[in-house]
């Protein structure tokens, strides 16, 4: 009884935790409501997203109905907030539009990389020996290309196209993720409490999913999210080059590439759609940034 | 004196060991620069239309039988490496490209030149300075046909080894141009060949250099840096900015258009000529204007108004609303009764001007009268694929035109190939698998027809009946816009794909 | 209700006489890669030929230097570590067709020394503790584990939903022992479980192993290098050295007589604690050699004060000694027959 | 002759996301050629007065209070040139993971004679020799051989030798030793201990020798002060430490050592935690788990009672016989 | 040593081989005849059938691979469909051309990459850092196909200070380092330096960062270095992550200019690379980036073995 009694005491006297019981990722939401640059940069994101979601619905011109009268407008032009394009097509419209298309094939690749290449690396970093040995070596052969090459090949030899293009990237970014996945599950897997869970007889799958993923999975997430800008900008980069989106859709790249020569008309305009993917690649960036940090934690 | 620095508009320096590629450009710059060809076209006016001049044949004429021409040679023609032209030589030439058991037989110069010379069956070399060269059957186009062909020098093909590789980098032809230094894919310089046989076209130059810069707007910050003196092709766009800068942008009609090639296959309802003309009437081309910065010709028909060979069609292109209503609802169309049609289009192309513009344009014209248009957009490569397939191919999707750009500057690629019953797709570049009998006499009498007063007066008949018949939807030609530096002085731009550089010169 | 309710070990089969566990030959050999195809070059014999065994209610504890495969010995007993050789029979039942790893792991569990590192960082303390019992289909897992904090001592009201990173590293320690306990095993192997703690919270965590064994009749294997630990909480000292036991023998017969050389040099390492008659010598020479290549004959031969030409060739075998047969040795100095020159004289006092 | 340390009233604090208490008016001084253990549970302050008598500690988020003097210098004053010169060459330290403290990238012999070159101004190859020197000194076999390698060609025992060569190449007059032995197995530690007796001997430096092990201790040291809580709780000779220890922490920490302690028999734990210092103590910070604790302990600071010279216990009930269990 | 290059290289011709195999298979996927581009828009059918036989096309997958490959080890990577030229001669002029202009980049990216990067790790959490990072994340976030047509419009149209295209006056067989080619480069160079100069300066600032958190610097400073010398010591520990970045980054730069080269009119492989893609001549293609993926391979190697030598940690056994 005493005993009891003596180690309860024990536990009680030692110094209170600092905050009061909260998940981990209510502690990331936390620490990320306080960053406000992060935060900022989510607000744009979001509202560059809510805006391609619902881009319908806001009254907008069509973005593809052009008029040759109306060709490449200043922007400020009456009725035209942001100007028209080289076919009189309303700027403002095309680039919220546009959002749609670029933000799709930016930001699909990565999550469907995210999910292959997660899968792959959790197997290959947990099982390890000859599955591991396997998958890793693909992964290398992969990683003999440079991404912007591999992204340029596939998507050169595929032909222009959206879904050309959401493969192409897809095909890019699944080595990277992968060998980020393997290396964090290795390392976990090395871990005493995997052991630990091992121990208690539980099976390898019952591991992985109780274990190894609530662990790993926001390591990776982090890294692909700091992919998710080297995408925008390769998605937009194959639009540009004239091998991703096909004209008449509108996608940031593709803009720029067609308004190349407006430049000499109206460079404002022109720049637009090199501004919006500047503006989301630097938000992707800055926020993948400060979820990185959030996810930290020091003790 | 000085250099011409051009920018082409083609990604690489076009072949350069006789028959050239890159199509149009290629025999521009690289064919009829340092080459010759028997039957060339005359370049020296801006005003009428080319017609075909003596080349290194000085004349010619056809046998009895219509069928065995013979051609007299220009005498002392001497190519680049100092080796003579003889007759011997022309008949090298046309085995290096008809012959495939011939040792100087070459396959890139026989991809490009073979198709163009149908007709020829055999040829021979009669002495010196005559060949005699034989069709397959009376074709009074021959002259056309040979124009294409470029001769190259045997001698220089022997110092190389015999190898077409090492001709490509020092070539040699009996042109007014030759090529000095060639960087494939950078530069290719070319100096006068001072002991050309035309005193005419000596050039004044001291140099040209041709640099291919596929990408408009390359082009445009190449010649607005002060990098080149001359850009093909500049964007429509980027022309106020260059006149702005003080640039010049010649341009003048060529032979060349812009079309929506009909199907003619059962159940099209492009098989009612009611229909064929409305739509033509339906199009506003002054409209289209803006567009390509005024540079365009509005097609009164297949041909360029200035052809010589336009003729006098009864049916007028025109804008004209109602007419076309009218037609419409003759053709049993109407508002409530709206006529659905699928188009092929490209979203760009050699040629192709604004493909995507233009046919929105013309999409928003005809749904006016009640036509609604679909379009299948196919990239530029794939878009060659399915005109050569034919619109009754499955591949083209039961699309019932194709926007395509014709090469028009010779009877053959102007009007024949477009509609002969023998030339039907996959056979032929017959896209619309069109067949009248009528108008295959008049092709018939175009080949018989040898004297050239008498067979322009037949491709005459010929082209009114492309119009009257309202056989395309006729929309607009191209002018060839180039830019260049005031500097640059004597450029005269015939109404032809190909120029002459000769007497150009540069202003100190 | 008292926490003893939701004990319910495994039914012991085999009576008070039989071992819990024995573990005969095991053997771990680790490969080193190297060389140009990446093959292997040489194994780390991290465990050779390990043999003892465990009575129902008693604690053993190990000992030996760093790297001596203390802890790959434990993981081996756990089947954390697949063995190359060997038998591990766990009351009578041999590890194999007739005892499951899973019914094996039922039995034995184990704490490890880092105790951070052991819990899942994105898991709660309550998770922690319920999951081996749910692994293991035990009903009512939560509870269990609530009512094995309240036992070892962490109030679940207030620990039940916190983060490890939330505890001090003696309430963690606590925290494991409390998911070793909730599957009910009948041994438990802690390895360097106090190790890290400071003196004052090591003195805790023992009082709590101590009653935890009177309370559930445990069985302990105490690996520890800390001789005063092993001294205080274990009945038989088991020393190893180099992956080799060189000596097992009940504790107050160790430490009045270590009868192999390297034990007494570990004891001869322990700080004198007594001011006026500190250490003179240190009682052994440089660091304990690789287990890449190890020596022959003799593991220990190489610094080994008394050995002689057969310990280079020989190696010894595990016997009693003539004064106490429960306290067996590995050395060539107590058996008659090993040709050493002081053959069967031991080790002067 | 000057003492060689003198520690008085220093207080540091850090402040930060958390602000934490970690010195509290500790004073200390030690004569020439003395060694000092300071012992203390994790988290009680010891590093961090080592750290402070070398000014490592980053100057913007520490507050430090009181003085320092090192052989009569101001060492809280130092700056600059007179820094770098003080450090390393008045007094140097070994750190507690040799692993760690030494450059992985250079070569021992590299990173020993880098700091003789500084402090004694000579040529490369001189330097050289010392660490040479120096290396053989510390029982280095071959040591040759061994100036040429990097840190972790070598064993934890070898690595901690170096850090100890490398403490002493400048002939410090006070070396302060972090937990040197904790990271090692218990025959290495008994040779490090050794040896670093044996070189204070020779070298006839000052010594603080920081360990959470009172058997260490023992080995090492003439004297003790034990530390909790960023305070001194005991100062004295290491035999009236051991033999007298009059605080009950220092008592609690005897009985936890197990030395001599009957096999099953219960421990005399000292129940709890040491406190988190994020509020300066202004009563007795050992109160909450002290078996003898009085009311007057928990209402104000305990007061430093002498029972002897240089013989000091922080506790009110210092004078009383301790209490027979 | 010997023995880790020996291991290294052995381990690179598994990738090796890899990388070809994805090499010959991505023309494979290629829909649409690769002829299709070169020959005059109006050949038969039967013309395109003897010019695919010419080309080998009509043979089997795997015997084009062979045939391929056996080629290829002989250094013949074959012929370009629409140049007729050897695939080899051409590459390799390109790559030549793109490692000038990739490491010209390196060259100004580099050296201001590492500075910052030191700069914002010494003064971690100070405006100082601020300010580089977000320079870095700028560099990093801009599309630099845009950048480059902007400073086109500036500099080169509207100040007419740098040309805007090309390899100098006489094209890049004529490169001379004198002022007439290099302000040629210039302006592409700063263009294809932006990203790595964000990449470099992220990475030298965390390394820097994290090594000044290590305990040997504490040890440093406690043995009386001085700070010069301890940010000697903190740049020797990064020299060799730093160092393989670097490496990596500049293989990035000669695969990843085919933007830039496209927007400059550099004569590089990235823009043989379009051009093949354009015209689906997919000898050219293969050969392309087959040879842009070997030397990336390479440059792996060389920074393995580069940093194995510089850092002592590295097993080189
Ligand atoms: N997974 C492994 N792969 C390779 N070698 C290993 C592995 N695990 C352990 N070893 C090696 O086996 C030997 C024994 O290791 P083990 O962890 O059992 O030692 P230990 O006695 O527990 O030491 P410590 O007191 O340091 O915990 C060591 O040399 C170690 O390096
Ligand atoms: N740089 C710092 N910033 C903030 N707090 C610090 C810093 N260094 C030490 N502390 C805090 O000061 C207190 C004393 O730490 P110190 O390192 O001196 O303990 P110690 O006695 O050496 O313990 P150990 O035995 O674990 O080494 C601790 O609470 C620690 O968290
Ligand atoms: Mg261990
Ligand atoms: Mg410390």
């Amino acid at each position: 009884m005493t005993d009891t009694i003596t180690s309860h005491d024990a536990a009680a006297t030692e110094p209170a935790p600092v905050a009061k019981p909260q998940g981990y990722w209510q502690g990331v939401g936390a620490r990320l409501v306080r960053d406000p640059l992060t935060m900022l940069c989510f607000g744009v994101l979001m509202l560059l997203i809510l805006a391609a979601i619902f881009a319908p619905w806001l009254g907008l011109a069509d973005p593809y109905k052009g008029s040759m009268i109306a060709r490449l407008k200043a922007p400020g032009t009456e009725g035209y907030p942001l100007g028209t394009d080289e076919q009189g097509r309303d700027m403002l419209a095309r680039l919220i539009y546009g959002g749609r298309l670029t933000l799709f094939i930016g930001l699909m690749p990565v999550v469907l990389a995210f999910f292959i290449g997660s899968a792959l690396g959790i197997v290959a970093g947990y099982v390890g020996g000859m599955t591991n040995t396997i998958i890793m070596r693909t992964v290398d052969v992969f990683f003999a290309f440079p991404s912007v090459l591999l992204a340029i090949a596939i998507s050169g030899a595929l032909g222009a196209g959206i879904v050309n293009s959401l493969v192409s990237l897809t095909v890019v970014f699944i080595p990277p993720i992968t060998r980020v996945a393997e290396a964090v599950t290795s390392g976990v897997r090395a871990l005493d409490y995997i052991d630990a869970a091992r121990a208690t007889g539980a099976s390898a799958w019952t591991v992985i999913r109780v274990h190894v993923i609530g662990n790993v999975l926001s390591p990776i997430f982090v890294y692909a999210t700091s992919l998710t800008s080297v995408c925008m900008i390769l998605a937009a980069g194959l639009s540009f080059l004239g091998i991703g989106v096909r004209p008449p859709e509108p996608e940031w790249g593709l803009m720029l590439n067609t308004l190349r020569s407006a430049i000499y008309v109206n460079p404002w305009l022109s720049a637009l759609p090199g501004v919006m993917i500047f503006i989301t690649s630097l938000c992707l960036n800055l926020l993948s940034d400060g979820l990185r940090s959030a996810m930290n934690v020091r003790d | 004196q000085g250099t011409l620095r051009v920018g082409m508009t083609a990604a690489d320096i076009p072949l350069t060991t006789g028959q050239t590629d890159q199509g149009g450009e290629g025999m521009r710059f690289m064919g009829y620069t340092v080459y010759d060809s028997l039957i060339e076209w005359d370049l020296t006016s801006a005003d009428k239309p080319s017609v075909l001049i003596p080349g290194l044949a000085t004349e010619w004429s056809v046998g009895d039988d219509q069928l065995t021409w013979t051609f007299k040679l220009r005498p002392d023609v001497t190519f680049h490496d100092g080796s003579p032209f003889t007759a011997e030589v022309a008949v090298w030439n046309f085995e290096k490209l008809l012959n495939d058991q011939a040792e100087q037989y070459d396959p890139r110069q026989s991809a490009q030149g073979k198709s163009r010379i149908p007709a020829v069956a055999s040829y021979e070399a009669v002495d010196d300075l005559t060949l005699t060269i034989t069709t397959k059957e009376p074709d009074a186009t021959l002259p056309y046909q040979l124009a294409w062909i470029l001769m190259s020098s045997k001698a220089n093909w022997e110092a190389m080894d015999k190898d077409w590789e090492k001709v490509a980098m020092s070539p040699s032809g009996t042109g007014p141009w030759k090529l000095e230094t060639f960087v494939p894919r950078e530069r290719a310089e070319l100096v006068p060949n001072t002991e050309y046989w035309d005193e005419e076209r000596i050039p004044k130059l001291d140099k040209m250099v041709l640099m291919p810069l596929p990408e408009p707007n390359a082009r445009a910050a190449a010649l607005m840096s002060g990098q080149v003196d001359w850009i093909e092709a500049p964007a429509p766009d980027t022309i106020p900015a260059m006149e702005g800068n003080g640039l010049v942008i010649s341009s003048n009609a060529y032979p060349h258009n812009w079309t929506w090639h009909l199907s003619r296959l059962e159940g099209s309802p492009w098989n009612d000529i009611n229909v064929r003309k409305a739509a033509n009437l339906a199009i506003d081309r002054e409209g289209m204007m803006p567009l390509l910065g005024g540079l365009m010709v509005p097609a009164k028909g297949f041909l360029p108004p200035s052809s010589q060979w336009f003729g006098n069609p009864e049916f007028d292109v025109t804008y004209d609303l109602e007419a076309a209503k009218a037609l419409m609802q003759e053709a049993g169309y109407g508002p409530d009764n709206r006529l659905k049609v699928k188009a092929l289009i490209s979203p760009s192309g050699s040629g192709q001007m604004l493909p995507l513009p233009m046919n929105e344009y013309i999409q928003q014209s005809l749904s006016e009268i009640w036509i609604d248009v679909e379009f299948m957009v196919v990239e530029w490569n794939q878009m060659i694929n399915l005109w050569r397939a034919g619109a009754a191919d499955a591949s083209v999707d039961g699309s019932q035109s194709i926007n395509f750009t014709y090469f028009i500057q010779d009877p053959f690629t102007g009007l024949i190939r477009h509609l002969d019953c023998n030339l039907i797709a996959p056979n032929g570049t017959n896209w619309g698998h069109y067949c009248d009998d009528e108008m295959q006499a008049l092709f018939e009498g175009i080949k018989t027809t040898f004297d050239p007063e008498e067979q322009n007066a037949v491709l005459q008949k010929t082209h009114e009946k492309f119009v009257n018949d309202a056989l395309f939807l006729f929309v607009t030609h191209d002018v060839a816009p180039r830019a260049m530096k005031p500097s640059v002085k004597g450029f005269v731009q015939a109404q032809n794909w190909y120029q002459n550089f000769s007497s150009i010169s540069i202003e100190e | 209700m008292s926490a003893t309710d939701l004990y319910a070990p495994t039914k012991d089969k085999g009576g008070p006489a039989q071992p819990l566990i024995s573990v005969r030959g095991l053997k771990k050999y680790f490969p080193v890669r190297g060389g140009i195809l990446g093959r292997t070059q040489a194994q780390v014999q991290a465990v050779d030929g390990v043999s003892f065994e465990v009575a129902k209610g008693e604690t053993l504890g190990i000992v030996g230097e760093s790297g001596c495969g203390k802890s790959t010995t434990a993981k081996l007993l756990i089947g954390l570590t697949e063995k190359d050789a060997g038998e591990i029979v766990f009351d009578g039942f041999a590890l194999g067709p007739r005892l499951s790893l899973k019914e094996l792991r039922k039995g034995v569990q184990m704490v490890f020394q880092d105790s951070y590192a052991t819990l899942n960082p994105r898991m709660t303390i309550e998770a922690s503790v319920a999951f081996g019992a749910k692994v293991q289909g035990l009903d009512n897992p939560e509870a269990r584990a609530r009512k094995l904090m309240e036992r070892v001592g962490l109030d679940p009201a207030r620990f039940a939903h916190r983060y490890p990173h939330e505890l001090s590293g003696g309430q963690r320690q606590r925290v494991n022992i409390a998911r070793a306990l909730a599957m009910s095993p009948r041994l438990v192997v802690l390895d360097e479980a106090v190790s890290a703690l400071d003196k004052s919270v090591e003195a805790q965590v023992l009082n709590l192993l101590s009653d935890l064994r009177k309370e559930f009749g445990l069985t302990y294997i105490f690996i520890s290098h800390d001789l005063n630990v092993v001294r205080y909480i274990s009945d038989r000292i088991l020393v190893m050295y180099l992956g080799e036991v060189v000596e097992i023998a009940p504790v107050d017969s160790i430490w009045e007589r270590q009868a192999h050389p390297y034990t007494r040099s570990l004891f001869s390492a322990m700080p004198s604690m007594d001011p006026d008659n500190r250490t003179k010598e240190p009682p052994l020479a440089g660091d304990p050699p690789n287990p890449i290549n190890p020596p022959s004959g003799c593991r220990f031969h190489t610094r080994c004060r008394f050995a002689s030409e057969v310990c280079k060739s020989k190696v010894p075998v595990l016997g009693g000694l003539a004064v106490n047969a429960g306290h067996r040795v590995a050395c060539h100095l107590y058996d008659a027959q090993s040709g050493h020159p002081k053959a069967g004289q031991g080790i002067p006092a | 002759m000057t003492k060689l340390l003198d520690i008085r009233n220093l207080s540091v604090r850090f402040s930060g996301k958390r602000t934490v208490h970690a010195i509290n008016d500790v004073s200390l001084s030690m004569e020439q050629g003395e060694t000092l253990a300071l012992l203390g549970e994790s988290g009680s302050g010891k590093s961090v007065t080592l750290k402070t008598l070398l000014g490592l500690l980053p100057p913007k988020r520490t507050k430090i209070d009181g003085s320092i003097h090192v052989n009569g210098v101001d060492v809280l004053s130092l700056k600059g040139r007179a820094l770098q010169k003080y450090r390393g060459g008045e007094v140097s330290m070994v750190f507690q993971e040799p692993a760690l403290a030494l450059d992985p990238v250079y070569t021992v012999g590299h990173q020993i004679a880098e700091s003789v070159m500084r402090h004694k101004g000579v040529s490369r190859e001189n330097a050289m020799s010392t660490a040479l020197d120096m290396l053989d000194r510390v029982r280095i076999p071959s040591a040759n051989r061994r100036l040429h390698n990097y840190p972790h060609e070598l064993s934890g025992g070898m690595r901690q030798r170096v850090m100890i060569a490398l403490a002493l190449a400048c002939r410090p007059r006070l070396l302060l030793a972090d937990e040197p032995t904790t990271a090692l197995d218990a025959t290495v530690q008994i040779q490090i201990l050794l040896l670093l007796r044996e070189l204070q001997k020779e070298f006839g430096m000052g010594v603080i020798f920081v360990t959470h092990d009172i058997g260490v201790a023992v080995e090492i040291s003439e004297r003790v002060a034990v530390m909790y809580a960023g305070q001194i709780a005991e100062e004295g000779t290491t035999r009236e430490i051991i033999r007298d220890g009059r605080h009950p922490y220092t008592q609690g920490l005897l009985a936890a050592n197990l030395h001599d302690v009957a096999r099953g028999a219960r421990l005399n734990a000292i129940p709890g935690a040491p406190p988190a210092l994020e509020e300066r103590p202004d009563s007795c910070s050992f109160a909450p788990r002290c078996p003898r604790v009085l009311q007057e302990c928990r209402a104000a600071l305990p007061p430093m009672i002498e029972p002897a010279p240089r013989r000091r216990v922080a506790c009110l009930r210092a004078e009383e016989p301790v209490a027979v269990e | 040593m010997l023995s880790y290059l020996l291991r290294r290289i052995l381990l690179v011709l598994p990738v090796a081989f890899g990388v070809s195999v994805i090499c010959f298979l991505l023309v494979q996927i290629a829909p649409g005849d690769p002829l299709t581009a070169i020959m005059p828009v109006d050949a038969t059918a039967e013309e395109q059938a003897a010019m695919r036989a010419a080309y080998g096309l009509d043979k089997p997958l795997p015997v084009q691979y062979t045939i391929w490959i056996g080629n290829l080890v002989q250094g013949d990577m074959g012929k370009s469909i629409a140049t007729g030229r050897p695939v080899a001669g051409e590459v390799f002029g390109a790559v030549q051309n793109s490692l000038l202009l990739a490491a010209s980049a390196a060259v100004i990216a580099f050296p201001i990459g590492i500075f910052l990067g030191f700069l914002a790790g010494y003064f971690r959490d100070t405006w100082i850092d601020r300010g580089v990072t977000a320079l870095s994340i700028t560099g990093v976030s801009v599309p630099n196909y845009w950048l480059g047509i902007v400073l086109v419009i500036i500099f080169s149209v509207n100040l007419g200070w740098l040309p805007s295209m090309g390899a100098g006056p006489g094209g890049s067989q004529a490169w001379e380092w004198d002022w007439a080619h290099m302000r040629h480069l210039i302006l592409p160079a700063v263009t294809l330096a932006v990203v790595p100069i964000g990449i470099v300066a992220r990475t030298v600032r965390a390394l820097a960062g994290d090594i000044l958190t290590m305990d040997f610097v504490q040890a440093l400073y406690a043995k009386g270095m001085s700070r010069a010398d301890v940010l000697r010591h903190v740049a020797r520990n990064a020299a060799a992550t730093a160092l393989s970045v670097m490496g990596l980054q500049l293989g990035y730069l000669l695969g990843g200019s085919i933007l830039i080269e496209t927007v400059f009119n550099w004569p590089g492989s990235g823009f043989l690379l379009s051009n093949a893609i354009f015209q689906r001549d997919l000898p050219l293609l293969q050969g392309t980036i087959l040879v842009l993926a070997l030397f990336f391979v390479a440059m792996n190697l060389i920074v393995d073995v580069v940093q194995a030598a510089i850092d002592p940690r590295i097993q080189r056994t």
